[in-house]
């Protein structure tokens, strides 16, 4: 991937132009992973990149459906909040008795509920996406204190299980089953977005809603499928991080939408909609979680040095990641 | 053809915007089998009446039929499935995607729910092919011109192979060769039955195509008429209204003296200038009360010339000379410094800025040239936009009302205005007359007229060449996006000999 | 009769007859379950009572709407104002807390030099990097939203700076006129963006960019300046309101000032009729989105509604407040009032708006 | 930084390295608290990893896995929440790295997941302020309306310290909480929640803040209302930081219930017997007390923060 081989001729191999923002930011993640592998020792252990994924796997998945949402144009900022509700649900029925299996279902269908009124309500009613979503995330965050103003700890063997499964060598190198999911979700949008009329009409809508409009494309539907999916990867993410806690806890994943937006947008997803790929995501969520472990690895930073060093990483990665894109345009 | 059941008819439909009655009480009917042209002035409601069809707008009133059937559609995904195929006026597709795909989104072919994209890029293909296009079909459509894509759009209404299908002023940036393409098509279409509503300025094309011919006047039916029995001078009185000798002024065949304004320094005069990938580079002088027209087929990169003299995109080299001076034209701001304006041909995503009014869409260029910190008062914006929405005769004549509310021509009016109102010492027209009615177009001609004599130089962009020939003291023709030849407009020069240079290509120096 | 009819259609198709008639109803609700709800009182010369302590409240929020109203119409948004707020807050009091007198007004005149000094060089941080690098919008200025509360506490090293100075303190507690100084500095504010705006052109250029950043750029706008103007003053409002806030407590508490005031201001924003996709602004709606959020947040506290249920009732009000403003929903609901075709004066758009 | 350090080679130099996840840094108890770990951490010899999770368990999770692969010796944190930490906490013990608790404990079934706990009772900080109050009140005749500024909703210290001060207070039924609203912690949510508390009831007898800084906003709030802090209205607190401390002192407080944030010689003592395999208490308790302002005045020339 060298300039020459881009700017030589246009006959060439060329690289897919569209892919470029994306292979860039692929390009720094393993920059900055190799930064990581020459300053700390252990970082090169292959459980540091699994424990990466592990501990964002919820992460992951909730951006996938953060991403669907932006590429149409629009934004969710409740899927903190859902996601905290999910498993405040899932404990709290738990808790009172009700069979996993059940749990598992009602604890599924509350997201994509929200969700699916919610984009009625910005569809029907021509009310801008932040501002209802803002309105659901007061709303699932409410559940979750109206539910209980303490965590409640998961008990239950299926929980347990998924939490505490080790796949790979349970001694040595694994991930959890967390991961597994989260990559299947992965894969499964990746598909809906690349081969689905569902998907192509969200980028459709996302480069411009009148014109699909005009075009015929129901657009209507698909806005409002978009935010039912957004509302189901957090439950499903909501899920994941009961696995991954084992509790519902009402404090939990506050703030987690700017994570995840910023994990879409540095992915290399236009916020105003049209552009973008699920993988794109996936390097976003990776890139937060290499900040963060370098952060963790270093260990010297206090407080305050912790927050003004992941500005000033996430600053220098978008820089290189803008640079590059505007050489290669 | 009478003798058939109408396809579709649409019987007292009214339709009312906040302040404006956009329809009243019109009757429209469409025969199987027919090439039917609606015609009337820019704002006459002809963009409306198909939306209102489509299902884009709400009804006020009236009931529409579709093969004997009451229709109600919610929205074109609903006409589409009933056998109703439009392309709208401003092009409508999604730049983002590619061009296979804007043809074929909402009915991929599909394989077990999987779009089958080697398919689609397929058949995307053969239907170019079709229309004698050469395009990279995964590239995305927005890489392309604003003419292109409007032959993308019109390559997704045929396929969707309707029984109506409506084109709202497809022609208006096609150049000759593309209009002989489309109108082949469209024969071809009608031949098979298929019922097509055609909007247009173009009379000529009306009476080339048209079987049938609706007028619409101030939002009301005027008639319906067969195209063998109406004139094309009662044509335009019926558009109009009045009796207007307009068609004289168009007739009016005017050569322009070049030696009489090429003396003494060039206004602007540029050499080498280009830009890799869009126009080879070439030399331009342009004198003060000088038109120049710039000819070529769709795509040979005329645009790509006025932007790189309006600074709108970079030049990779070459000098410019304002006055005789050496001086740059980077960016916008500092070409509108040197005196030059430039209304850009795609008024939607360049032109207009739909949330603001009339007034402070025309006002726009003149207060960026002045700065924000000296607003320009209030009572001369009400002046000058008074006067140009008079000059020009836009309608709705209210200042105040979102520009994004007007009919198509008459945004482009206001575009206009926009850049007459800095008083350019170089106007760059890019296809100002596209989308504009026949006599808002002899308006726009006279004052181009108007304006050179008055000392403004003058660059004249358009797809009709004899446009071009009508007003140009010079022509410049781009072919392949190089400029390859510069005549002087004398006796010598017609439009044969333009098309022959831009078909041959010859490399030959003007003869001037 | 159709001439009061008419009357009364200008009146509510008015901008801001619904956010006004919403605040109205929160108000009379809010009378209703407590009659002293509205009562004024003069004590010690100084007016008292809590409509006096929503306006005084609202007033950082208001100073940061104002600023984000811009920012947002030019098709950005600003994330980073609560962490300004902050800022801007510890530079001034981490200054005074270092001087011998602290009552002196040099002192206290430094240190807001000084502070917002800082924060106009932080809003040129993100101007920069939106216009002239050409980040989203939403990343570039969260870059300063995580970094800044940073740096925040890095001035205040963790701590809660307290300070004693009266002159600083009347920034947030003083009073003028027997009302609370911030009120006017807000209104001041108000004042000075209004007249920035509508006075000069920046305005409309700002909504020109906003509205088609392309062709503003074609009519000759440098759009890079006045973006980058828009995150300046942006930046300016924070730091005034951050002074308000910390002035308010008489200290500095860098992980507490500001924290979500960006969401609440954006809310203003919103429910002040300014479109997130950008174009038009309107200033006098924001203000009065920043009031019905203040009114909401002492409603809880004024009915005492329980802390488990209060996110609740917030959800329910918000959703409210957009629902009956959104011409898509009157009309629906007029629609389904009468039978008769809707009067033709409703909003007709295409069905489909564009999204923000 | 310290780049070499990161590896698992302290194993070999006889150095104790700790890995400790802070909460974060909300408050000025907390930048207390980490000073004090940092500070005793150098003077005991430990190497510190220090993490700071800005109130996120998830981080807090990432960091104990990152500590487990570099092995650090000695595992230590504030955990956010109680629940939740079993998976984590086996994957150290399965690593075999000792984890201690400090500042609040976690509610795993399994108590040999970590070594022990170190901190305050946050529930215990609560009683002794209703004790206090019981006390105080024992001879009131009418009823005693109280207001409580609680800390963010769902905060675990907000719902324990409310949890043992409601149960305290429930000895004296002529003790009542007549309105409890989130300050959040902080001076201007408890100022300005305390406004409206004056405006909403006419009569206020005493105020339990859940920290300090909302009380010393509530202070601000209560002097605009034209009553005398400590006097017309008895304010009860929790914390004893400086500022409250003088609040106190000068008898604008009336009672606080200490938690202290000095626990880091006590954390690196035991983190020192962990390592070498001792035995140490399930449960250790910070020293604590509670502040009159008559002690107030006495103790506040030697507060450390
Ligand atoms: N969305 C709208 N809101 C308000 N007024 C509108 C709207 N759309 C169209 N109009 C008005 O309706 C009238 C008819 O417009 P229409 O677009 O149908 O004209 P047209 O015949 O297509 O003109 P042109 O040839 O210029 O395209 C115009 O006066 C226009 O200003
Ligand atoms: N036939 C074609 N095949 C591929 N690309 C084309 C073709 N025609 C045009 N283009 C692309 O579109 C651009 C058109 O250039 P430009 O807009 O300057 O043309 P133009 O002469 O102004 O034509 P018009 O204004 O009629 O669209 C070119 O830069 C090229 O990338
Ligand atoms: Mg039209
Ligand atoms: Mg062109």
């Amino acid at each position: 991937m060298t300039t020459g081989s881009l700017t030589a001729g246009r006959t060439r191999f060329r690289l897919p132009r569209r892919q470029i923002p994306v292979l860039a930011t692929l390009a720094l993640l393993l920059v900055m992973y190799g930064i990581g592998v020459s300053q700390y020792t252990a970082f090169s252990n292959v459980q540091v990149i699994f424990n990466v994924f592990i501990d964002n796997s919820f992460l992951l998945v909730v951006a996938i459906g953060m991403t669907f949402v932006i590429l149409t144009g629009g934004i969710d900022l409740s899927v903190g909040s859902v996601v905290a509700m999910t498993a405040m649900v899932s404990a709290w029925l738990l808790q009172e008795g009700l069979p996993a299996a059940l749990v598992l279902v009602i604890a599924l269908l509350i997201g994509p509920t929200l969700g699916l009124l919610m984009g009625c309500v910005i569809h029907f009613f021509e009310i801008q996406p932040f501002i209802v979503t803002l309105a659901g995330m007061f709303f699932a965050r409410g559940m979750c204190t109206f539910i209980s103003d303490s965590s409640i700890p998961i008990t239950d063997g299926f929980w347990t299980r998924m939490s505490q499964e080790r796949i790979g060598d349970p001694r040595g190198n694994f991930v959890s089953i967390s991961v597994l999911i989260a990559f299947v979700v992965v894969a499964v949008a990746a598909y809906t977005l690349a081969y689905t009329r569902l998907g192509r009409n969200v980028y459709a809508i996302g480069g411009n809603p009148q014109s699909a409009l005009l075009m015929g494309l129901p657009v209507g539907r698909t806005r409002i499928a978009v935010y039912t999916i957004s509302g189901l990867c957090s439950a499903i993410g909501g899920i994941l991080l009961s696995f991954y806690t084992l509790s519902g806890a009402p404090l939990i994943a506050v703030g987690m939408e700017l994570d995840v937006i910023a994990a879409v947008v540095i992915g290399g997803t236009v916020l105003t909609g049209g552009g973008g790929y699920a993988f794109g995501t996936v390097l976003g969520v990776l890139v937060l979680g290499v900040i963060q472990t370098l952060i963790t690895f270093d260990g010297s930073l206090n407080s305050w040095w912790t927050k003004i060093v992941i500005g000033g990483l996430l600053f220098a990665f978008i820089l290189l990641q803008r640079l590059i894109g505007i050489r290669y345009k | 053809m009478t003798d058939s059941r109408p396809v579709l008819t649409m019987t007292g439909i009214s339709k009312s915007f906040p302040g404006v009655r956009a329809l009243h009480d019109v009757n429209f009917r469409l025969f199987p089998g027919e090439v039917h042209a609606l015609m009337g002035e820019n704002g006459a409601g002809k963009s409306t009446l198909i939306k209102v069809l489509t299902g884009v707008y709400d009804t006020d009133g009236g009931t529409i039929t579709l093969d004997g059937q009451p229709v109600s559609f919610s929205g074109p995904m609903q006409a589409t499935a009933a056998g109703v195929s439009t392309v709208f006026q401003e092009v409508n597709l999604c730049t983002n995607l590619s061009v296979a795909e804007n043809i074929f989104i909402g009915r991929e072919p599909r394989l077990l729910g999987a779009v089958r994209w080697g398919e689609v890029r397929r058949r995307a293909r053969e239907l170019l092919t079709r229309l004698d296009l050469d395009l990279d079909v995964s590239a995305p459509l927005g890489s392309y011109s604003l003419a292109i894509q409007q032959m993308v759009a019109i390559a997704r209404a045929i396929d969707i192979k309707a029984r109506v299908l409506i084109l709202d002023e497809p022609t208006s940036s096609l150049d000759a060769g593309e209009v002989a393409q489309l109108f082949r098509i469209m024969r071809q279409l009608r031949d098979e039955g298929i019922a097509i509503l055609f909007v247009t300025h173009f009379l000529d094309q009306v009476y080339e195509i048209a079987d049938r011919i609706t007028v619409l006047r101030n939002g009301g039916l005027v008639g319906e008429y067969l195209t063998a029995e109406l004139p094309q001078l009662s044509l335009v009185e019926k558009m109009i209204g009045k009796e207007l000798d307009v068609l004289e002024g168009i007739e009016e065949h005017s050569r322009r003296d070049l030696a009489a304004v090429e003396e003494g320094t060039p206004l602007v005069s540029v050499s080498n200038f280009g830009r890799a990938g869009a126009v080879e580079p070439f030399s331009l002088t342009i004198h003060a009360g000088e038109v120049v027209g710039l000819a070529g087929l769709l795509g040979s990169g005329r645009t790509e010339v006025a932007r790189l003299l309006f600074g709108a995109d970079r030049t990779d080299g070459g000098q410019v000379a304002v006055d005789g001076t050496a001086s740059s034209l980077r960016t916008p701001a500092q070409a509108i410094e040197q005196g030059v304006g430039f209304c850009s041909e795609n008024r939607r995503a360049e032109g207009i800025v739909g949330d603001l009014s009339v007034r402070e869409n025309m006002i726009l260029a003149m207060q960026a040239a002045r700065g924000w910190l000296r607003p320009v008062p209030r009572r001369r914006q009400d002046e000058l936009v008074d006067k140009y929405i008079k000059a020009l005769s836009i309608r709705p004549a209210d200042p105040e009302v979102p520009v994004r509310n007007l009919s198509g021509g008459n945004q482009q009016k206001v575009l206009l205005a926009r850049w007459l109102i800095t008083e350019p010492r170089l106007l760059i027209l890019d296809e100002p007359t596209r989308g504009i009615d026949i006599g808002a177009k002899t308006e726009i001609q006279k004052l181009v007229t108007q304006l050179s004599d008055g000392g403004m130089a003058v660059l004249f962009i358009s797809a009709e060449l004899e446009e071009v020939l009508r007003l140009s003291h010079k022509v410049a023709v781009m072919r392949d996006r190089q400029m390859v030849a510069q005549f002087a407009n004398d006796e010598s020069l017609d439009a044969d000999r333009i098309m022959q240079t831009i078909a041959s290509g010859s490399h030959q120096e003007a003869d001037r | 009769m159709s001439a009061t009819m008419g009357r009364y259609r200008a009146v509510t198709g008015h901008r801001l007859f619904w956010p006004a008639a919403v605040l109205v109803v929160m108000l009379a609700a809010n009378t209703i379950y407590r009659p002293g709800f509205l009562s004024i009182e003069l004590k010690d010369g100084h007016l008292y009572g809590t409509p006096i302590d929503i306006l005084r409240l609202s007033a950082p929020l208001i100073l940061v709407a104002l600023g984000m109203t811009l920012v947002i119409s030019t098709g950005g948004i600003d994330l980073s104002v609560g962490s300004l707020c902050a800022i801007s807050g510890a530079v001034a009091c981490m200054y005074i807390s270092k001087q011998p007198d602290q009552n002196s007004l040099t002192v206290v005149l430094t240190a807001l030099a000084l502070a917002l000094a800082i924060s106009l060089v932080l809003g040129a941080w993100n101007g920069v990097l939106v216009a002239v690098i050409g980040i989203q919008p939403i990343i570039a200025t969260l870059i300063l939203m995580v970094a800044g509360r940073g740096l925040a506490q890095l001035i205040t090293q963790g701590q809660i700076i307290t300070i004693n100075s009266g002159p600083f303190r009347a920034i947030g507690l003083g009073h003028l006129l027997t009302l609370p100084l911030a009120i006017f500095i807000a209104l001041a504010a108000a004042l000075v963006v209004a007249g920035f705006t509508r006075r000069t052109a920046l305005g409309m250029i700002v909504e020109s960019v906003g509205g088609n950043a392309e062709a503003s750029r074609l009519a000759g706008i440098r759009s890079g300046r006045v973006i980058f103007l828009a995150y300046v003053i942006s930046a300016a409002c924070a730091a005034v309101a951050g002074f308000m806030m910390t002035a308010n407590v008489s200290s500095a508490d860098g992980n507490a000032v500001g924290l979500w005031v960006e969401l609440d201001a954006i809310l203003a924003v919103v429910i002040g009729g300014t479109s997130l996709a950008g174009g038009r602004f309107f200033l006098s709606g924001t203000i009065l989105g920043a009031l019905i959020i203040q009114t909401l947040t002492t409603t809880v506290y004024a009915m005492d509604i329980s802390p488990q249920t209060s996110l609740l009732f917030k959800a329910v009000v918000v959703i409210v407040v957009c629902l009956v403003q959104a011409p898509a929903f009157r009309a629906r609901f007029a629609r389904r009032r009468r039978s008769v075709p809707p009067p033709t004066t409703t909003a007709d758009k295409p069905k489909e708006q564009v999204p923000a | 930084g310290n780049s070499d350090t990161g590896g698992g080679g302290s194993k070999d130099d006889g150095k104790i390295t700790m890995g400790f996840s802070q909460v974060g840094a909300e408050s000025g108890w907390r930048t207390a608290n980490t000073t004090s770990i940092k500070e005793s951490a150098t003077a005991a010899g430990i190497e510190l990893k220090f993490d700071d999770a800005q109130q996120k368990q998830e981080n807090q999770i990432k960091a104990i896995r990152n500590y487990i692969q570099q092995k650090v010796d000695v595992i230590a944190f504030s955990p956010v929440v109680e629940s939740g930490w079993d998976t984590v906490l086996k994957e150290a013990k399965d690593a075999g790295i000792p984890v201690i608790l400090t500042d609040r404990s976690v509610d795993s079934a399994d108590k040999t997941l970590y070594k022990t706990f170190l901190g305050s009772d946050f529930v215990k900080e609560g009683r002794l302020a209703g004790e206090w109050l019981v006390e105080q009140k024992k001879t009131a005749s009418g009823p005693v309306n109280i207001v409580e500024l609680q800390g963010n909703t769902g905060a675990a210290p907000a719902n324990d310290r409310k949890k043992g001060f409601g149960e305290a207070i429930a000895a004296n039924p002529n003790l009542k909480i007549i309105a409890s609203q989130p300050g959040d912690f902080t001076r201007a949510g408890g100022k300005q929640v305390m406004e409206q508390f004056l405006k909403a009831n006419p009569k206020i007898d005493v105020l339990f803040a859940h920290n300090d800084d909302m009380g010393l906003g509530a202070l601000e709030a209560i002097t605009a209302a034209g009553k005398v802090p400590g006097k017309d209205i008895t304010i009860i607190t929790v914390d004893a930081v400086k500022d409250g401390m003088q609040a106190l002192a000068d008898g604008k407080f009336n009672f606080i219930a200490e938690c202290s944030p000095l626990l880091g010689p006590q954390l690196m003592d035991l983190a020192k017997k962990v390592h070498a395999g001792e035995t140490v208490p399930a449960r250790i308790e910070t020293e604590e007390t509670t502040f009159t302002q008559e002690q107030a005045k006495e103790a506040l020339p030697n507060r450390k923060y």
